[in-house]
């Protein structure tokens, strides 16, 4: 598709747009009553990077007080928020819209040659529900705050004080701007694809939203009822999930995991969506089995529908749905390992160059292949017995969370920041961030793989003093992190302001968003794309395409 | 052609005689209810079988399903296939789990001995 | 199909980032189809929920629905499907050019569903008046039988008031688009807007469907 | 080998353990493996065919089958090997010999409650024999808790209105730690008990006498203990700081004040009665929330209390 070969002036009435969407109206009203997905995608961009600092901040606490036994700098009740808030707000406020809503929402269209997403105005009222669902979670925050974990366990999620109904609501209504965006990529990537591009053109990163999107959509609204029964057994004591009412709380974990195990695809299917991106583009090389990877997205959405049992092996659920559920949990890692060893394979006789993207990119490649392994510890039943609730989960889940989705995300922004912002960034500060990251995130997370298998549990504010040095191992790593996100926020806002104007096309990539102006016009293209070849045809001149 | 004009071939008798066919099964339903099939089991499976004739004369018809893109139906079907899903796993798990734990959700019979310690007696099995 | 009143359709209402009205149809029925697979799965979350518990506590479930009345359940679902049947009828009016009798049809859809609306009202009064109410409210001493009829009415009222709250949006959804057909804006060239919200209001039909037996005539 | 073995994952209790650590350490083994051939390749590659010049054109490698089914097949057959190593350890786990000893457990916010097959109870402490089965059958009584002992490698939730159980032959003497691994609100990281793994004559006379120390300890050691084991501490301080309940701190001999404004001396006889029957006197500013332990403490154990609440000073 690099090879733009026709250029039929489709559109009925030619616009006259030429200005960069950045200028294209101006104020604060001109950004929020826009339609464009570029703009939203940017508000939305801004809103999950706050969602992550707070949740960041919360995360800092956290290891603060875990430097010593007992308290450090706050009260068990005060820790025991301060986590469920941090899980809570990294999860639903921050990974889950992180990639799809900030970064899709600005490239996808983009790549697949569209004017825009298929319902802009749904789009944008999807970021205004964003905000009331972040709204709603910030006044529960500050009203008692919530202290269930952010799994909402039964019947303590019932019983405790605090404002865990209006968090719950805060949940719910987050889900729904979730499926909006669900709903609208779906439709876009069927519909919307630029003439001429097939299923099989489409660059990897849409095959990597379209499972995302399908999860979005067919997962969602169970979590939404959930919920919404969590609410109801709160204020009326309706006792589906209340044990003294006759009700089961395992049934809660199934419904609640029913969605949240598929949202941990959600989470990392964008990820690796981002990954298929910047290997072949810094590379300059030919992805290394385009279906297989495009099938194997659309296989893990699909599987990971029937494994959520996987975390419910200790709480009382029947030994053949345990047996069943880990059985399904394994066949996950095989769609896994073929994205794997293509992405490494692709740089085989390539031309590879180290910017921050592909920094990152490697970077994920490790640290997925530690998160993804440990996550086969846990689903071997024997070993999950003895790991489940303890600190081992707790570094399984930042590795694949944090060190994979995050980290690929962090990717996909540096990668795709010259094209939002029309701006580079110093590389120099952005290599130099980007190993602190790396290291820091191992040296928070690695000791707490022995922590765990030690039997140290989760949620734990007070711990036996023989934990004690691995936890301050951690502790020390997460300064390290925290300071390479600090450079990170430092040269990408200097970037803003500086004036170091970023070319059309700096990576000398061949998709799409590439072949359009650095940041793009309102319209995205001045001419309607047609596409003749595949997305990464780096083993021809740029101009020679399969219809040329 | 488009889609829209698709209706305009079809005169609406489907229309009329499928609002017959529904109202004629909701008369079915509720005089199977005061039948009795043996057991309450029969009589649901019975009542869902006709519920599911009617959502799918609904789907089919009302909904256009028959003429519209099948891509539609496709994701009509999936919705129901993941609560399938849904509903499935969690039956299994529900299902088998008195042969594990003689004393499973339904029935929770007091330990031999007496209640544990320092508990206030019958705490859980109150609620049955 | 005149290609005048095709061509001022296309105009009109084709957004700019469509290439033409029948890709802009097509989204707008996978989006909406989209958004219905969610409803049901929504929906369906709760009656799985419903049918588990059913399982677990059969006497319960047997002993609450004596408490509610098939007869108006019966009415209801009567009203819901002549309902739909004057919804699909505005659609095929709508696609035929013929403006008032769509207006006619979406007026009747209406009347139904205020109908639909005012028999459960006269339901959900005769239940609080009764003591049956969901959860700790639920008044077991004035009723007798298993405690978990409470449970019962928990899902009953969870079930039928959010498909009520769906009537309601329904409500006023048709509302606007007999405003719009009235004012002219489709045509046979264009009224996805009355299509879709006849899609909707299918659907809420369809749950109904399930409902009505499930609720009204375990036994 | 063995002391890395050691070093990851804690003493070992129970010949199930031991099995347990072998599929552990395999795993781990077959990660490094993976996790190093990821790290190469990828080093590699990218260093191999680092960019020298910009703008060169390279091979349409587009894909190849071979490949791709070696590395589907080859991780399929893997992953299948290890669900069923794991999950034959698990069956076998869970299923109690007919000689096993059935202690209830009760799980509660915020302590561990046992009962033998004698009738002894106990809080905090859960005393079994050696290379005996033992089946545990837990209930909680309020929300859901979990009884995890890591030396056993095992560990189950604990349900309200439920019965579940937990099985494992202790074969290593001593005292064992047990968490509660599932959240239950603010002293979740205090609700530990001891699993003390006794010879099979020091159990029998534990279970009749109780423990043998006690007998020559001075009653403030023995009240130290009670308020250590029991469970008090999770809700009694013993520095004066306001907890759940009322610090232990110069509480001897003070008038207390009830919240239904009555008043009494704080002396032997009434911190009998506030351990045995705690709601019958409400300390103004507190909830009613202490359990009693009414049986629970045997003689020389409440005397130790008091001598112990009566040095706070
Ligand atoms: C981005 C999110 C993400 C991702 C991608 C994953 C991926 C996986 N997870 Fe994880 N997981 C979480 C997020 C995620 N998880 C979270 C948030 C929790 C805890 C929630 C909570 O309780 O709060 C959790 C918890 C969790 C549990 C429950 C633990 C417990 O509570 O007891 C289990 C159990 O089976 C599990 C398994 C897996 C597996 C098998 C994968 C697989 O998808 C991994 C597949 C990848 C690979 C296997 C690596 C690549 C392949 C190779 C290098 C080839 C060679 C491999 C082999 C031969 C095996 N995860
Ligand atoms: C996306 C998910 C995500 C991410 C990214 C993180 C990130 C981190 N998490 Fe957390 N975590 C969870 C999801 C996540 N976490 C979840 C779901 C739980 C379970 C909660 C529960 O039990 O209920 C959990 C629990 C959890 C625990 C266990 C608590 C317990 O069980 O008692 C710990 C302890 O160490 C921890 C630590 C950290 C640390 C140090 C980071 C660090 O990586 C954070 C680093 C980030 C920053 C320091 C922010 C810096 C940002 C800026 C400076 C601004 C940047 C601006 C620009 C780039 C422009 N997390
Ligand atoms: C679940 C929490 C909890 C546990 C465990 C607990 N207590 Fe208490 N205790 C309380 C609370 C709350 C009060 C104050 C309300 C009352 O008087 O009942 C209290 C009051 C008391 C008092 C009266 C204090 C006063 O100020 O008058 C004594 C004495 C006491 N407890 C002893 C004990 C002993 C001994 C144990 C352990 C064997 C113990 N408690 C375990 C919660 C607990
Ligand atoms: Cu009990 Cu945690
Ligand atoms: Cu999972």
């Amino acid at each position: 598709m690099a090879d733009i070969i026709t250029s039929p002036h489709i559109s009925g009435h030619a616009d006259h747009h030429d200005v960069d969407y950045l200028h294209d109206g101006k104020g604060l009203k001109s950004w929020l009553t826009t339609v464009d997905h570029k703009r939203i995608g940017v508000m939305y961009l801004w809103s999950i990077l706050f969602m992550f600092f707070l949740g960041g901040v919360f995360a800092m606490m956290i290891r603060l007080e875990l430097l010593t036994p007992k308290e450090t700098i706050m009260s068990a009740e005060t820790y025991n928020k301060v986590f469920t808030l941090h899980g809570a707000i990294m999860v639903f406020l921050f990974i889950i819209p992180s990639v799809p809503a900030a970064l899709a929402n600005f490239v996808l269209p983009l790549m697949l040659g569209a004017k825009d997403v298929a319902f802009p105005k749904l789009n944008l009222f999807s970021w205004y529900i964003y905000m009331a669902g972040a709204l709603i979670a910030i006044a529960a925050m500050v009203t008692g705050g919530v202290d269930t974990g952010w799994t909402f366990y039964t019947p303590y999620s019932t019983t405790t004080d605090g404002s865990v109904a209006l968090m719950t609501f805060a949940a719910f209504v987050l889900g729904f701007s979730s499926i909006l965006t669900g709903v609208n990529f779906v439709a876009t990537i069927h519909k919307l694809r630029a003439p001429g591009m097939g299923w099989f053109d489409m660059p990897l990163f849409c095959w990597g939203i379209y499972a995302t999107a399908l999860i979005q959509v067919l997962a969602t609204p169970v979590l939404a009822i959930t919920l919404l029964l969590l609410i109801m057994e709160r204020t009326f004591g309706i006792g589906i999930f209340d044990p003294k009412l006759g009700g089961d709380p395992v049934l809660f974990q199934h419904f609640f995991w029913f969605y949240s195990h598929p949202a941990v695809y959600i989470m990392i299917l964008p990820g690796m969506a981002i990954i298929s991106e910047i290997i072949p583009t810094f590379s300059q090389k030919t992805i290394f089995g385009y279906r297989a990877i495009a099938f194997s997205s659309v296989a893990i959405a699909l599987v990971s529908f029937i494994v959520w049992g996987h975390h419910m092996f200790t709480s009382g659920q029947s030994q053949l749905a345990s047996a069943i559920f880990s059985f399904i949990t394994f066949f996950v890692a095989v769609p896994s390992a073929i994205k794997t060893f293509n992405w490494i394979v692709t740089m085989y006789k390539g031309s590879v160059a180290f910017n921050a993207p592909m920094l990152y990119a490697l970077s994920f490649l490790l640290l997925f292949g530690i998160g993804g392994l440990t996550g086969i510890f846990l689903g071997a039943v024997s070993v999950d017995i003895h790991l489940h609730d303890t600190y081992f989960v707790v570094a399984h889940f930042h590795y694949v969370m944090m060190g994979s989705t995050v980290i690929a995300f962090l990717g996909g922004l540096h990668y795709w920041w010259p094209k939002m912002f029309g701006r580079m960034y110093s590389e120099p500060a952005a290599r130099i961030a980007c190993a602190l990251v790396f290291i820091g995130f191992n040296a928070t997370f690695l000791p707490q793989f022995v922590l765990g298998s030690r039997g140290m549990p989760r949620r734990y504010y007070n711990y036996l003093p023989e934990f004690q040095a691995l936890h301050q191992a951690s502790t020390v790593g997460s300064w390290i992190l925290g300071l390479g996100f600090l450079i990170m926020a430092g040269y990408l806002f200097a970037s803003l302001r500086k004036k170091m104007d970023a070319p059309a096309n700096p990576w000398h990539s061949r998709t799409l968003e590439w072949q359009t102006a650095s940041p793009p016009i309102t319209h995205n293209f001045h001419e309607v794309p047609s596409v003749g070849g595949g997305p990464y045809d780096y083993y021809r001149p740029v101009g020679t395409g399969r219809n040329a | 052609m488009s889609e829209q004009a698709h209706h305009t071939s079809h005169s609406p008798l489907p229309y009329l005689l499928t609002l017959i066919a529904l109202l004629f099964l909701t008369g079915i339903t509720v005089g199977a209810a005061y039948v009795d099939f043996g057991s309450s089991t029969v009589n649901i499976i019975i009542a869902m079988l006709i519920a599911t004739f009617k959502a799918s004369l609904v789907a089919l018809v009302f909904m256009h399903l028959r003429h519209d893109k099948p891509l539609n139906s496709i994701i009509f079907l999936s919705s129901l296939i993941f609560l399938g899903i849904l509903l499935g796993f969690c039956m299994i798990d529900l299902g088998s789990r008195e042969r594990v734990y003689p004393t499973g959700l339904r029935k929770v019979d007091p330990p031999p001995t007496a209640a544990p310690a320092a508990a206030p007696p019958a705490a859980a099995p109150a609620a049955h | 199909m005149s290609n005048s009143t095709h061509d001022v359709a296309e105009h009109r209402f084709r957004q700019h980032h469509f290439a033409n009205a029948e890709q802009q149809l097509d989204t707008s029925k996978i989006g909406m189809w989209l958004f219905l697979a969610t409803e049901i799965l929504m929906f369906g979350g709760l009656f799985v929920g419903f049918g588990l518990m059913q399982g677990v506590y059969p006497e319960a479930w047997v002993a609450g629905h004596h408490h509610l009345d098939r007869v108006l359940g019966a009415v209801n679902t009567v009203f819901l499907l002549c309902s739909s049947f004057t919804m699909v009828m505005a659609v095929h009016y709508a696609s035929t050019d013929q403006k008032s009798k769509t207006v006619m049809n979406l007026g009747l859809t209406l009347g139904f569903a205020f109908a639909f609306l005012v028999v459960k009202y006269f339901e959900y009064s005769h239940k609080f008046h009764d003591g049956l109410l969901p959860g700790r409210y639920f008044n077991l001493a004035g009723i007798g039988g298993p405690p978990q009829q409470a449970m019962f009415f928990g899902f009953y009222f969870a079930m039928t008031g959010i498909h009520g709250f769906h009537v309601l949006i329904g409500i006023a959804l048709i509302a606007w688009i007999m405003i719009r057909a009235n004012r002219g804006d489709f045509s046979s060239a264009y009224y996805t807007p009355v299509d879709l919200v006849g899609l909707y209001w299918h659907l809420v039909d369809l749950i109904w469907i399930y409902l009505f037996p499930l609720l009204y005539l375990v036994s | 080998m063995d002391s890395i073995r050691h070093w990851m994952l804690g003493p070992q209790g129970s010949a199930y353990a031991n099995n347990v650590d072998d599929l552990y350490m395999f795993l781990v083994w077959l990660s490094v493996f993976f996790f190093v051939l990821i790290v190469f390749l990828t080093v590699y590659f990218a260093w191999k065919y680092r960019r020298r010049k910009e703008g060169v054109l390279t091979p349409n490698i587009s894909h190849n089958l071979a490949l791709e089914l070696l590395w589907s097949i080859i991780p399929l057959i893997i992953v299948m090997g290890i669900f069923f190593w794991g999950f034959n350890d698990y069956v076998r786990a869970s299923v109690a010999p007919n000689d096993a000893i059935e202690i209830h457990v009760t799980g509660k916010k915020w302590l561990w409650a046992f009962e033998y097959p004698d009738g002894t109870r106990t809080i905090g402490n859960l005393h079994v024999p050696v290379n005996r089965p033992v089946k545990l059958i837990l209930t909680s009584e309020d929300v859901l808790h979990d009884f995890y002992i890591p030396s056993m490698r095992q560990k189950t939730d604990v349900i309200p209105g439920r019965f579940v159980d937990l099985t494992f032959t202790p074969t290593v003497p001593g005292k064992h730690q047990v968490f509660c691994a599932e959240y239950c609100g603010k002293s979740h990281s205090d609700m530990m008990a001891n699993l003390f793994v006794d010879s099979p004559e020091v159990y029998e006379k534990w279970l009749v006498e109780g423990d043998p120390e006690l007998q020559q300890m001075p009653p403030v050691e023995v009240g130290k203990l009670v308020y250590e084991n029991k469970g008090c501490n999770s809700c009694h301080s013993i520095d004066g700081s306001k907890n759940t309940g009322p610090s232990f701190k110069g509480l001897y001999g003070r008038m207390e004040k009830f919240a239904d404004g009555t008043t009494q001396m704080v002396d032997d006889n009434y911190i009998v009665e506030s351990i045995n029957n705690p709601q019958a006197k409400i300390v103004a500013g507190y909830e009613p929330v202490m359990p009693t332990f009414q049986g629970l403490l045997r003689t020389p154990e409440m005397r130790g209390i008091i001598a112990y609440i009566k040095e706070l000073k």
